[in-house]
C-alpha cells in the first residue's frame, strides 16, 4: 500500500534532523565566536535546502500516495511509530520551510545582536519541527512537531522582540495552545475510535458517525483556525507579528500559519468529509470576513508590521476560502496561495526588517520618499507589493483567481464579497506604498544606504519566485493535481445537509 | 520469640516522634534529624520483615533507604548551609521564599 | 517562432535591460535601447498587417499558462483584423512618443526609469491586443493600468502626482473586479476562456438565465455587463471616469500614449472583441450606447469651462472615448473602432502638442496665462491646430470620417440610437467649442505669461517637432481609409470604407436603416455644428473676449458645477472613502477588534489570574504549614483506608 | 523471656531518645543522643540477624550522617539557639497530628497478615548474612544498586556546588 521511498536514503529524516543536529552542535561553539556562529546557522540552513532538492526533482507527480515514506515502530506499547511521508499537499511546503530559513538567517545577520547562538539554535530547531509537521504520518509524532515548534518561537518572540514583546508571545503562546490542546483530545478520541492507532494515513479513511464528526471538526477547526488564523481568533497575529524579530515574523507569515490550512486540508477535510461539507457554509462566511475585515483594519494602520501582519489576515481568508470551496480549483489554488502568502508577506517582512535595521522605526510616518534615497529597496518592494494586491504575472494573481474561481463556482456570494477583498487590498497596500517610499523625503531616512550584497541576496530568491510562480505556475500546480483530486473524491462521499453561521448560531 | 507487631509498633512510634519533630522544631537542623528518624523507623520495619519473613530484600531495601538518607543528609545540609549564609537564620517561620 | 511573436516582446526585452542596467551603466543612453525596440515591433506590425490583409490569421498558443482541473488557459496570440489594426495603432503612436519623449524627458533624473517603463507599457499593451483568451486580455488589462500607475506617479515626490497614480490604480480595480467576475463566469459558462470557443458556443446560451438573489438575468447579459465595467473603469466612463483627469500629472508623453491613444481604448478594443456575445443582449448593448452617449456629453461640458490644457484633452479624450461606446452600443464596432484609430493620431497629437506647449512654458498648464504662442512656436500651432480641426469634425480630416461614421449608424439604429445620436451630434458641437477655446486662448492674442516665461518662450526641438509632423498627416489621411459609400461614390472611388471591409470579418457589418437623404442630413448637421463650434469661439475669445466673463457670471450655479467636475470626486470622498476608513477606524480597530474580540480574549485569562489572586493565599511560603498539610492528608487517607 | 526483655530495653531506649532527640534545645545534646540512638537500633538489627545493617547503622549513619550534621551545627554557630522558643507558634497542631498518626498506624498494625515467605536468608541457605545480601544485591538489584551509586554521585556535586562560597561574578 505504502509508496517505497525511491530515493536510496531517509531524506525525510535527513531534512528535518539535520537542522536540529546543527543546533546542538552550535552548542559547542563559543558565544563570542559571532562570525563562526553565523556561518554555520547560515551553511546548515542551506545543507538543509540542498537536502531537500531532491524532494523537488524526484517526486512523482503521477500518485496521490506518500512518497519518500519511512516507518519505524517508536512506542510499540502505545502502537505509537516515526513514520514519515509526503504528497502533493505537503511537499512544497517542506520545500518553502527550507528555502525560507535560508532568507532568515540573512536578514539576521547584522539586525540581531545579542544572545546570537540561542537565537541561531532556536532559528534551526524551529525548522526541524516546521519540516516535521509537514512530513509526519502518525498523529503523536505531529503532535509533538506541532508543539516543538511552539516552544523556539516563543523564545524567539519573548527574548530578541520589539518593546512589547512579552506581551505579544504570552498572548501567541496561550492563543495556540488553547487550540492545540482541543486538537489532542480530538486525537485522543480518534485513537481510541480507530481502534488505537495514531497512523494518519489508516484513520483518514476510516468512517466516522456524523455526530463525533461534527465535535471531532470543531476541536481540529479550533487548533488550525489559531493558527491561520481565521477570524475572529486573529488577534494574536498582529501582536506577535509587530514584536517579533524579523525572522519571526518571516517564519510566523512564511511557514507557521500555513500550518493551519495545511491542517485542514491533511486532517479535517479528509477525516470529516461530512461535518466539512455541512459546515462549509460556516467555513466560507467566516473567511469572507476575514478577507474584507483583515483588508479594511489594514487601511486605519499605522505601524508598517501590523498593517502587513492584517494583511496576512486577509490573505488566509483567501486560503481557507479556496480550501472550503471544495472544488479543485479552489484547493489548488487554495495551495497555491498559501506558498504565495509565503513568499510574498516573508518577502514583505524581510523588506521592513532591512529599512527598519536601518531606521528602527516601524511608524509608517516616519518614512516617506524612501525611493529617492534607496531606489533599489524601492523596487524590490513594488514587486513585493504587486505580487501582494495580486497583479497578473506575479504569484498572487494565480492562487487568489484560481481561489475566486473556485470560491464563485461553489457559492456565488462568496467569490462577488472575496473580489472585493483584491480591489480594498489595491487600496491599502498602494496607499502604503506611497506613504512609505513616494513624497518628500522624510529627514529620518535621508542618507540611508541602499541594500547592501547580502540583502539583495536574501530577497532576489523571493522576486524569482514571485514571477516564476506568476509567468509558469504549472511547475508547482502538476504536484498537486492528483493528490487533490485525490481529496475531492474523498470529500465527495460526504452527503450532510449545509449548515449556514446563522443557523449555527442560533440553532436552528 | 518476639512477635513481628512489636518491632512495628516500635517502628511507628519512632515514626510518629519524627513527625512531632519536624511539625513542631523551628529548628531546621532538627527538622533534618527528625527526617533521619522517620527513615530510621522505615528501616526497622523493613529489616523486621525481613527477619520474620525470611526474605533478603527488606534489607536490600533499607540498605537503599541509608543510600538515599546519605544523599539527602548531604544536600540537605549543603543547603542549609547555603540558606543560613543569605538569610542569617535557621529557622523555618522566619523563610518565606515560596510565598505565591 | 513566427515573427510576429517578436511584437510584444521586443519591449519587453529593452525594459528589462533598461531597468536593471539603466542605473548604473545606461543612464541617459537609455533611449538607444527603447526606441529601437518599439521600432522594431512596429516594422514587424506593418508587415503583420500585410499578412493579415493578404487573408492569414494567426491563432496560436504560445505555453500552457495555468492548469487546475478543467480551468486550463494558454499564453497565446490572435492576430485578426481587429488585433492587426490595434497593433498599427499601438507600435505607432508608441514609436512616436518614444521619439518625442527622448526630448521632452531629456536631463529627467528618472531617464532610464521611463523609458523602462514606456517599454514595459507597450508590452503589456501589445499582449492585451494580441490574447487569444480572456485571461491573458486581463493579464495586459491589469499591466497596462500597474504601467500606467508607475508613469502617472513617474514624478512620486509631488504627493498629487503619486495620489492620481494610487487613484487611477484603485479606481480601475473597481472596473477589473467585474471584469474578473466576467471571466469567471464566462469559464463556469463554457468550461474555456479561450476567445475562439467562447464566441462559437456563445449562441448556446441565448436564453439562459441565472438566479441571483432572487431575481432571474439573462446568462448572456450578465456577462456582457461584467466585461463592460471593466470597459468603464479601463476606458474612463462614467461613473469611473474621475481617475484619467488626475493621470495628466504624469509627463505629457504618457498622457498621450497611454491615456489618449491606447490604453484607455482597451475596454472599446475589449468590447469590440467580446462582439459575439454583446450582440446577443439587447440590455447590455442599449447600456454600452447609453453610457458612451451620457459620457460624451458629459465630459465634453467639463472640459468647457477648464482652464488646465491637459485637463481640458482629458475631459476630451472621455468624451470622444463615450462616442466610441457609443458606436460599439449600437452594434457599429467597426465605426468604433476607426475612431479609436484616428483618434489615436489626433488625440496624440493634441497632448504632445500641450507637452511642447509646456515645455516652452516651463511647465505650465494654465491656457489664461498662454497667448499668442502661434508666433513663438509656429510647428507646435500648425499640427495642433491640425489636430483641433480634425477633433472638431471639419470635413476633409480623419476626425470627420470617423465621428460622421458613429453618428450615422447611431442615428440609423432605431429609436434608441436617434437618442444617443443626438447626444452625440450635440457632442460634436461641444467638441468643436472647447477644442478651438484651447487653440484661440493659447495660441492667439496676448501673451499673458511672466517675463521670464516669455522671455524662455521658444519651439521645441526636432526630436520633438518631427513626431508632431508626422502626427498631423495622420490626423489628415489616417481617416481617408474609411471613406463612406456616399462620398466615396460622389469622388469616385470604389469600395471607399475599406476599413469596415478589413474589419468586417471579425466585427460584423451594421445595416444602417436609413435612406441617403437622411444619411446627407445627419453628415451635413455635423459639419454644421463642427463649423459652429469653432465660429462660436473664435467669436468668444478672439472677437469678444468679454463675453465667457459675463456668461460665467450670468450662469454662476451652471459655471460652478461644471467647474468642479459635477462633485463627482467629492461625492465618491463621501459616499466611499470616508465611511471605509470610518469602519476601518472606529468600528474595526476601535471596537470589534479593540474592545469585543481583545476583550474577550484578554478577559479569560484576567478572569484566571482573579481567581488564582484568592488561590495565591494559600501559599503562605512557610516549610511547615505545608507539612502540616501533608500530614494531615496523610491523616486523612489513613482514616478512609481504616475505615 | 530473654529476648522479650531485650526487645523491651531497646525499645524503651529508642523511644526515649527519640523523644530527647527531637525536644532539646540545643543541637549539639540532639545530635549526641541520636548516636546513641543509632546504637540502640543497630543492636536492634542484630537480633534481627541482619549483621551487614548492624554494621552500616554504625558506619554510616553514625559514623558519617551524625557527623556531617554535628559539622554543620557548629558551622552555624548557633549560640542564640539555646535563647530562644524551640517551637514554631501552632505546634500543638503538630502534637496533634503526630499523636493522631501513631494511633491510626497503631490501630491498622494489629490487624496486619504477614505475606508469603521469601526465598533467600540465612536460615533457609545457611549462608551468612552478608553473602546473601551480596547475591540479591548484585543479581536481582544490580541496575538499583548502580543507580544508587549515581545517586551519590550527585548527592556529592550537588552538596559541593550548593554549599562552595559564590564566585565573584
Amino acid at each position: 500500500m505504502e509508496q517505497m521511498n525511491t530515493l536510496g536514503y531517509p531524506i525525510l529524516s535527513s531534512v528535518i534532523f539535520v537542522p536540529i543536529i546543527g543546533a546542538i552542535l552550535m552548542l559547542l561553539i563559543k558565544r563570542t565566536n559571532e562570525s563562526l556562529i553565523k556561518w554555520s546557522a547560515l551553511f546548515f540552513s542551506i545543507l538543509t535546502f540542498i537536502l531537500s532538492l531532491p524532494l523537488f526533482t524526484n517526486f512523482d507527480k503521477k500518485t496521490h500516495k506518500m512518497q519518500f515514506v519511512e516507518h519505524h515502530e517508536w512506542i510499540p506499547a502505545w502502537n505509537i511509530n516515526y513514520s514519515l511521508g509526503v504528497d502533493g499537499i505537503s511537499v512544497l511546503f517542506v520545500l518553502l520551510s527550507t528555502l525560507i530559513t535560508i532568507t532568515c538567517v540573512l536578514v539576521s545577520w547584522n539586525s540581531i545582536k545579542t544572545k546570537l547562538k540561542e537565537f541561531y539554535i532556536a532559528l534551526l530547531l524551529i525548522e526541524g519541527a516546521m519540516i516535521g509537521v509537514f512530513c509526519a504520518l502518525d498523529f503523536f509524532l505531529f503532535y509533538i512537531f506541532w508543539e516543538a515548534m511552539l516552544i523556539p518561537m516563543f523564545i524567539l518572540i519573548g527574548v530578541w522582540g520589539g518593546p512589547r514583546r512579552v506581551y505579544a508571545a504570552i498572548k501567541f503562546f496561550l492563543y495556540t495552545l488553547v487550540g492545540s490542546v482541543l486538537m489532542l483530545v480530538g486525537i485522543i478520541v480518534l485513537y481510541f475510535y480507530g481502534g488505537k492507532t495514531f497512523d494518519i494515513l489508516k484513520l483518514s479513511v476510516m468512517n466516522y458517525p456524523y455526530s463525533m464528526q461534527l465535535w471531532l471538526f470543531w476541536a481540529f477547526f479550533a487548533a488550525f483556525a489559531v493558527k491561520v488564523p481565521m477570524f475572529p481568533v486573529h488577534t494574536w497575529l498582529p501582536d506577535a507579528h509587530t514584536e517579533a524579530p524579523t525572522a519571526g515574523s518571516v517564519i510566523l507569515a512564511g511557514i507557521l500559519i500555513k500550518m493551519g490550512a495545511y491542517g485542514f486540508l491533511r486532517f479535517s477535510l479528509p477525516f470529516f468529509p461530512d461535518a466539512s461539507k455541512a459546515m462549509t457554509p460556516v467555513m466560507m462566511t467566516l473567511s469572507v470576513i476575514a478577507i474584507i475585515y483583515g483588508a479594511v483594519v489594514c487601511l486605519a494602520q499605522t505601524d508598517l508590521k501590523r498593517l502587513i501582519a492584517y494583511s496576512s489576515v486577509s490573505h488566509m481568508g483567501f486560503v481557507t476560502l479556496g480550501i472550503f470551496a471544495m472544488n479543485v480549483n479552489g484547493l489548488e489554488g487554495g495551495i497555491l496561495q498559501m506558498i504565495n502568502h509565503g513568499i510574498v508577506t516573508g518577502a514583505l517582512f524581510l523588506s521592513v526588517g532591512i529599512i527598519y535595521d536601518r531606521t528602527h522605526s516601524r511608524e509608517i510616518a516616519d518614512y516617506g520618499g524612501v525611493a529617492t534615497v534607496l531606489p533599489v529597496y524601492a523596487a524590490f518592494f513594488m514587486v513585493f507589493t504587486l505580487a501582494s494586491i495580486g497583479l497578473p504575472g506575479m504569484n498572487g494573481f494565480i492562487g487568489e483567481f484560481l481561489i475566486i474561481l473556485g470560491g464563485f463556482a461553489a457559492k456565488k456570494w462568496a467569490g462577488v464579497l472575496a473580489a472585493t477583498g483584491i480591489i480594498i487590498g489595491a487600496a491599502y497596500m498602494l496607499w502604503l506604498y506611497q506613504r512609505v517610499f513616494f513624497m518628500e523625503v522624510n529627514p529620518k531616512v535621508q542618507g540611508l544606504s541602499d541594500v547592501n550584497l547580502r540583502e539583495i541576496i536574501t530577497l532576489l530568491p523571493m522576486v524569482i519566485l514571485i514571477f516564476w510562480i506568476g509567468v509558469y505556475p504549472n511547475t508547482f500546480l502538476s504536484f498537486m493535481h492528483v493528490s487533490v483530486q485525490h481529496l475531492i473524491d474523498r470529500l465527495n462521499i460526504g452527503t450532510a445537509p449545509e449548515m449556514t453561521l446563522a443557523k449555527l448560531l442560533f440553532f436552528k | 520469640m518476639v512477635p513481628l507487631q512489636w518491632y512495628i509498633w516500635l517502628a511507628t512510634a519512632v515514626f510518629a516522634i519524627g513527625v512531632l519533630g519536624f511539625l513542631t522544631r523551628r529548628n531546621i537542623i532538627i527538622m533534618f534529624m527528625s527526617i533521619e528518624l522517620m527513615l530510621n523507623a522505615v528501616n526497622i520495619s523493613l529489616v523486621s520483615f525481613s527477619h520474620y519473613l525470611q526474605d533478603m530484600r527488606g534489607q536490600i531495601l533499607s540498605l537503599f533507604v541509608i543510600t538515599v538518607a546519605a544523599a539527602e543528609a548531604a544536600i540537605g545540609l549543603a543547603i542549609i548551609i547555603a540558606l543560613f549564609r543569605n538569610k542569617a537564620t535557621a529557622h523555618v517561620d522566619e523563610m518565606a521564599e515560596t510565598k505565591g | 517562432m513566427k515573427s510576429y511573436q517578436l511584437i510584444p516582446f521586443l519591449p519587453l526585452a529593452a525594459f528589462v535591460i533598461n531597468i536593471l542596467l539603466g542605473k548604473r551603466i545606461i543612464k541617459d543612453k537609455a533611449h538607444w535601447i527603447a526606441v529601437p525596440a518599439v521600432l522594431a515591433s512596429w516594422v514587424i506590425s506593418v508587415f503583420t498587417l500585410f499578412d493579415v490583409i493578404g487573408g492569414k490569421v494567426f491563432n496560436e498558443d504560445l505555453y500552457t499558462w495555468i492548469i487546475s482541473d478543467g480551468f486550463i488557459v494558454s499564453v497565446g496570440f490572435l492576430v485578426d483584423q481587429l488585433t492587426a489594426v490595434m497593433l498599427i495603432v499601438v507600435t505607432t503612436v508608441s514609436s512616436l512618443v518614444h521619439i518625442y519623449s527622448v526630448g521632452y524627458m531629456h536631463g529627467d533624473k528618472g531617464y532610464y526609469r521611463f523609458f523602462s517603463y514606456l517599454s514595459l507599457f507597450t508590452f503589456s499593451m501589445l499582449m492585451l491586443v494580441m490574447a487569444n483568451n480572456f485571461l491573458q486580455l486581463y493579464f495586459g488589462w491589469e499591466a497596462v493600468g500597474l504601467c500606467s500607475y508607475f508613469l502617472i506617479g513617474f514624478w512620486y515626490e509631488k504627493k498629487s502626482a503619486s495620489d492620481a497614480g494610487k487613484k487611477a490604480f484603485i479606481v480601475n480595480r473597481f472596473g477589473d473586479f467585474g471584469f474578473g467576475l466576467g471571466v469567471i463566469m464566462i469559464f463556469l459558462t463554457f468550461g474555456t476562456i479561450h476567445y475562439e470557443p467562447v464566441f462559437n458556443a456563445v449562441n448556446g446560451i441565448v436564453g439562459q438565465s441565472i438566479n441571483i438573489l432572487g431575481y432571474d438575468i439573462s446568462l448572456v447579459t450578465l456577462i456582457a455587463l461584467l466585461l463592460f465595467c471593466g470597459a468603464v473603469g479601463k476606458s474612463a466612463q462614467i461613473p469611473l471616469h474621475v481617475w484619467l483627469p488626475d493621470a495628466m500629472e504624469g509627463p505629457t508623453p504618457v498622457s498621450a500614449l497611454i491615456h489618449a491613444a491606447t490604453m484607455v481604448t482597451a475596454g472599446v478594443f475589449m468590447v469590440a472583441r467580446c462582439n459575439p456575445i454583446f450582440n446577443l443582449s439587447h440590455v447590455a448593448m442599449n447600456v454600452v450606447a447609453v453610457t458612451g452617449a451620457v459620457t460624451a456629453l458629459f465630459a465634453a461640458t467639463i472640459a468647457l469651462v477648464q482652464n488646465d490644457i491637459k485637463r481640458i484633452i482629458a475631459y476630451s479624450t472621455i468624451s470622444q472615448l463615450g462616442y466610441m461606446f457609443l458606436a460599439c452600443g449600437v452594434g457599429a464596432y467597426a465605426a468604433g473602432i476607426f475612431h479609436l484609430y484616428t483618434h489615436a493620431f489626433f488625440k496624440a497629437l493634441l497632448f504632445l502638442g500641450a507637452g511642447s506647449v509646456m515645455h516652452a512654458m516651463a511647465g505650465e498648464l494654465d491656457i489664461q496665462k498662454m497667448g499668442g504662442l502661434k508666433k513663438y512656436m509656429p510647428w507646435t500651432y500648425w499640427t495642433f491646430l491640425l489636430a483641433s480641426l480634425s477633433i472638431a469634425g471639419i470635413p476633409g480630416f480623419a476626425g470627420f470620417f470617423s465621428k460622421d461614421e458613429i453618428l450615422w449608424q447611431a442615428y440609423a439604429s432605431g429609436p434608441l440610437g436617434k437618442i444617443v445620436w443626438f447626444l452625440g451630434a450635440v457632442t460634436a458641437l461641444l467638441t468643436a467649442f472647447y477644442s478651438f477655446r484651447i487653440v484661440f486662448v493659447a495660441f492667439h492674442g496676448k501673451f499673458r505669461g511672466t517675463h521670464e516665461q516669455e522671455h524662455h518662450l521658444h519651439e521645441s526641438p526636432k526630436v520633438m517637432t518631427l513626431p508632431l509632423a508626422i502626427l498631423a498627416i495622420g490626423a489628415i489621411i489616417s481617416g481617408w481609409v474609411g471613406i463612406p459609400p456616399l462620398i466615396g461614390e460622389f469622388l469616385g472611388i470604389e469600395h471607399s470604407d475599406k476599413f469596415g471591409a478589413f474589419l468586417a470579418p471579425v466585427v460584423g457589418h451594421p445595416h444602417a436603416e436609413g435612406t441617403h437623404g437622411e444619411e446627407i442630413f445627419v453628415m451635413l448637421l455635423s459639419i454644421l455644428f463642427a463649423v459652429g463650434g469653432i465660429i462660436t469661439a473664435f467669436f468668444m475669445y478672439i472677437k469678444r473676449p468679454e463675453i465667457p466673463v459675463q456668461l460665467g457670471e450670468s450662469m454662476k450655479t451652471a459655471y460652478r458645477v461644471l467647474w468642479n467636475k459635477y462633485y463627482v470626486d467629492e461625492l465618491y470622498h463621501l459616499i466611499i472613502v470616508r465611511p471605509t476608513f470610518w469602519v476601518a477606524q472606529s468600528v474595526i480597530v476601535g471596537v470589534t477588534d479593540g474592545k469585543i474580540i481583545e476583550g474577550i480574549v484578554n478577559g479569560v485569562p484576567r478572569a484566571i489570574g482573579g481567581f488564582s489572586e484568592i488561590l495565591r493565599r494559600v501559599q503562605t511560603g512557610f516549610a511547615h504549614h505545608y507539612a502540616a498539610v501533608m500530614a494531615l492528608g496523610l491523616l486523612i487517607i489513613m482514616i478512609f483506608l481504616i475505615l | 523471656m530473654l529476648p522479650e526483655l531485650f526487645f523491651g530495653y531497646f525499645a524503651a531506649a529508642i523511644i526515649i531518645f527519640s523523644l530527647i532527640v527531637v525536644t532539646r534545645r540545643n543541637p549539639v545534646h540532639s545530635v549526641l543522643f541520636m548516636l546513641i540512638l543509632f546504637f540502640h537500633i543497630a543492636a536492634l538489627y542484630l537480633f534481627l540477624d541482619a549483621e551487614f545493617l548492624a554494621a552500616i547503622q554504625v558506619i554510616v549513619y553514625a559514623g558519617a550522617i551524625l557527623v556531617l550534621f554535628l559539622f554543620v551545627v557548629l558551622l552555624l554557630n548557633l549560640k542564640e539557639e539555646t535563647l530562644i522558643r524551640r517551637y514554631i507558634n501552632q505546634w500543638p497542631m503538630g502534637v496533634v497530628f503526630a499523636v493522631g498518626l501513631f494511633i491510626l498506624m497503631f490501630i491498622s498494625v494489629r490487624s496486619f497478615l504477614a505475606g508469603p515467605k521469601g526465598e533467600i536468608s540465612s536460615v533457609l541457605t545457611g549462608q551468612s548474612n552478608v553473602t546473601n545480601l551480596g547475591t540479591v544485591l548484585y543479581t536481582e538489584y544490580l541496575f538499583p544498586f548502580e543507580i544508587a551509586s549515581l545517586v551519590l554521585l550527585v548527592a556529592i556535586i550537588g552538596a559541593i556546588v550548593l554549599a562552595k562560597k559564590r564566585l565573584k561574578s
